[in-house]
């Protein structure tokens, strides 16, 4: 199954610590060797946690620990397991097939190793043991420190320290006076006031048309009945008022329109009165 | 300055209960808490130790508690100064106040054009540039806001006339947005539109345009 | 027992901060809140005057607050809520980030040989005792983990120089990465042509073991 030598435990079996729980229930509820079994198992974190756990009952130095004896001992307990037809998960068997096969690896004569060689694969496992189990003691240790909350305490009814925020508004003359600026620009009527002006009323534009048709007989243009030097905005104004005086005219019977195209120029003439 | 006198393990004891409390404590409870010992030596012991440094212990009825000294109080409650900028709102708020004192709120609308949250004047006086001036005696009696001697000093006026007027906001172009063909017809030598008239109300502020402004119909 | 020597009113006002104080304090915190006072020599004087009272001014990182003397425990345990327990994977990943950080989530599972649930850390980073510090500047830029200020705080820690076994840890080759100590090991550095593992199995964006760490077992 494993060819390639690589040591199992770090291929996640995918229902790593979530499925497991935590802390291995007390033993009290276990009667039965089976269900002892499988209690313990379940408060196994992986394949390194449990060997890592059988290690340590070598009650040796993991430096000198023997790793088939640890490799027999898994091996046992995995055996022992199956046999039960407890549901193991993947990674433990993954671990035991590499254990299984570093095992006849390291009982094989030397001349037919290969790369690794089973003692680095070895040294690798009581490695990584070595480093999970200094973790796990000084986790230990830490917890036991005098904590603050546990061990020691604050002071239990601090008054607490407030810093009230004042805030200094800042506000310079510029703005000040800008800003009574912009209030005046922006609501003065009179400037309102100024721009609706610059209009050519109605009336104004009826009685300049009317007195201009009276002066030529011929067609006129209705730009040429604009005032001529006007602001362009009042021309535009009166252009609108002189058409619609125009209009107005003509329904009077006071003048005929015409246009020869859409959009084209439009001119206006006095009606002359045979045609009444 | 390590301390020559060590205090003895009872003591120890009702200092660290009492500094750990989340309430004031009897000293039967201190007592009941350390096994039923008297601590009433114990009490008078740690009353005296901590007479005049930053905390002391003191009693309160019946019951023993430590808190920060008197005099300190100060030092849990620190005041900070956060610069900040005033809002726009404000700003014309303030102007028109300093423009038109004294003024209600619905004047200073009247002029913004625009209804002012009450925390704007509410700033202004915190800020200390404002103050209420007493009540228009009309229908309502509206309070009237007026500029205070801080008010001056902040902005380095001598008075309110320091003020610039209308036809200096013009040039400097301040009064925008004025088109500018508008501007150029406005230009007019009857220029009567000197402000500020400190006494103006706003609604001649708001009919102060000069004859000279008309630019009646040329169809005339 | 009157106290024969007062404290100065700057070392007050320092004590009296310290004990109003919610949270741990650095020197310069304190410093700030008195009005940018150097508060250096009141601290040593304070640390100094309670040392062996049932009160303590102690010094975790560059934060000082006060607490009660650790020997007098048994007598404020009673009645006190323990908080609650860490699990052994919380336990242990704990472990590993005070004493490899930064590390990133699958170093930690390197070490551990499982995977390590999301909600282990995120109950560490609850309890205010791991942060994410970043990431590593490797392919996948994993997040990695440290430990904080409240980390020290709560286990009484004056720095992490301090976490119990460090030294032995290190002088023992413990804290550097089963590949370094396995060539350290192996007289014969043969073998080693490495290509960790971890890429490979670990495909959904975890391949971020760095060498330092890489505790992995290595296909020849």
């Amino acid at each position: 199954m494993i060819v390639d030598g690589s040591e199992p435990g770090m291929l996640w079996g995918g229902d790593g610590e979530s499925a497991w729980p935590d802390q291995r229930p007390d033993q009290d509820v276990a009667s039965e060797e089976r269900e002892r079994l499988y209690v313990e198992l379940a408060g196994w974190e992986g394949p390194l946690d449990l060997l890592l756990d059988l290690a340590r009952k070598q009650k040796v130095d993991l430096r000198r620990i023997s790793i088939l004896e640890l490799t027999d001992q898994y091996l046992a307990f995995i055996d022992q397991a199956g046999a039960m037809k407890l549901e193991l998960a993947a990674d433990y068997l993954v671990m035991a097939a590499w254990l299984a096969y570093l095992k006849s690896a390291l009982l094989l004569p030397k001349d037919e190793q290969e790369d690794p060689s089973p003692e680095e694969l070895a040294l690798r496992l009581q490695l990584r043991l070595e480093r999970l189990a200094a973790m796990r003691d000084v986790g230990a240790r830490l917890m036991a420190r005098d904590r603050l909350g546990r061990d020691v305490f604050a002071r239990g009814n601090p008054e607490g320290l407030r810093v009230l925020k004042k805030r200094a508004w800042q506000c310079e003359w510029f703005d000040l006076v800008q800003a009574y600026g912009q209030v005046k620009a922006r609501t003065a009527p009179v400037v309102h006031m100024v721009r609706d002006r610059m209009v050519m009323t109605l009336d104004s534009a009826l009685s300049r048309v009317s007195s201009m048709l009276g002066v030529s007989l011929d067609w006129m243009e209705l730009r040429q009945f604009l005032p001529p030097h006007a602001d362009p905005r009042l021309r535009k104004s009166a252009l609108a008022s002189s058409f619609v005086a125009a209009l107005e005219l003509a329904k009077q019977g006071k003048a005929e329109i015409a246009q020869d195209e859409t959009f084209g120029p439009l001119r206006l003439r006095a009606m002359k009165r045979g045609k009444e | 300055m390590s301390e020559a006198q060590r205090p003895d393990e009872l003591t120890r004891a009702v200092e660290a209960v009492l500094f750990a409390a989340e309430q004031p404590m009897s000293a039967v409870e201190i007592g009941e808490h350390l096994g039923g010992a008297d601590v009433r030596d114990a009490l008078a012991e740690l009353a005296s130790h901590y007479d005049g440094r930053g905390v002391e212990l003191v009693k309160r009825g019946p019951r023993w508690h430590m808190q920060t000294a008197p005099d300190l109080a100060h030092l849990l409650r620190r005041e900070r100064e956060e610069p900040k900028r005033l809002t726009r709102a404000a700003t014309e708020c303030l102007a028109i106040i300093a423009y038109h004192e004294p003024v209600s709120r619905a004047e200073i609308e009247s002029i913004r054009g625009v209804q002012t949250a009450k925390g704007t004047l509410d700033t202004l006086m915190e800020a200390g540039w404002v103050r209420a001036a007493g009540r228009r005696e009309v229908p309502g009696r509206p309070v009237i806001y007026a500029t205070t001697p801080d008010f001056l000093t902040h902005f380095g006026l001598a008075s309110r006339r320091d003020l610039p007027g209308l036809a200096e906001l013009r040039a400097a172009g301040l009064l925008e947005p004025v088109e500018e063909a508008l501007e150029r017809e406005m230009i007019s030598p009857t220029g009567s539109d000197e402000a500020p008239d400190a006494d103006i109300k706003d609604e001649d502020a708001e009919r102060d345009s000069p004859p000279s402004l008309d630019m009646g119909d040329e169809s005339a």
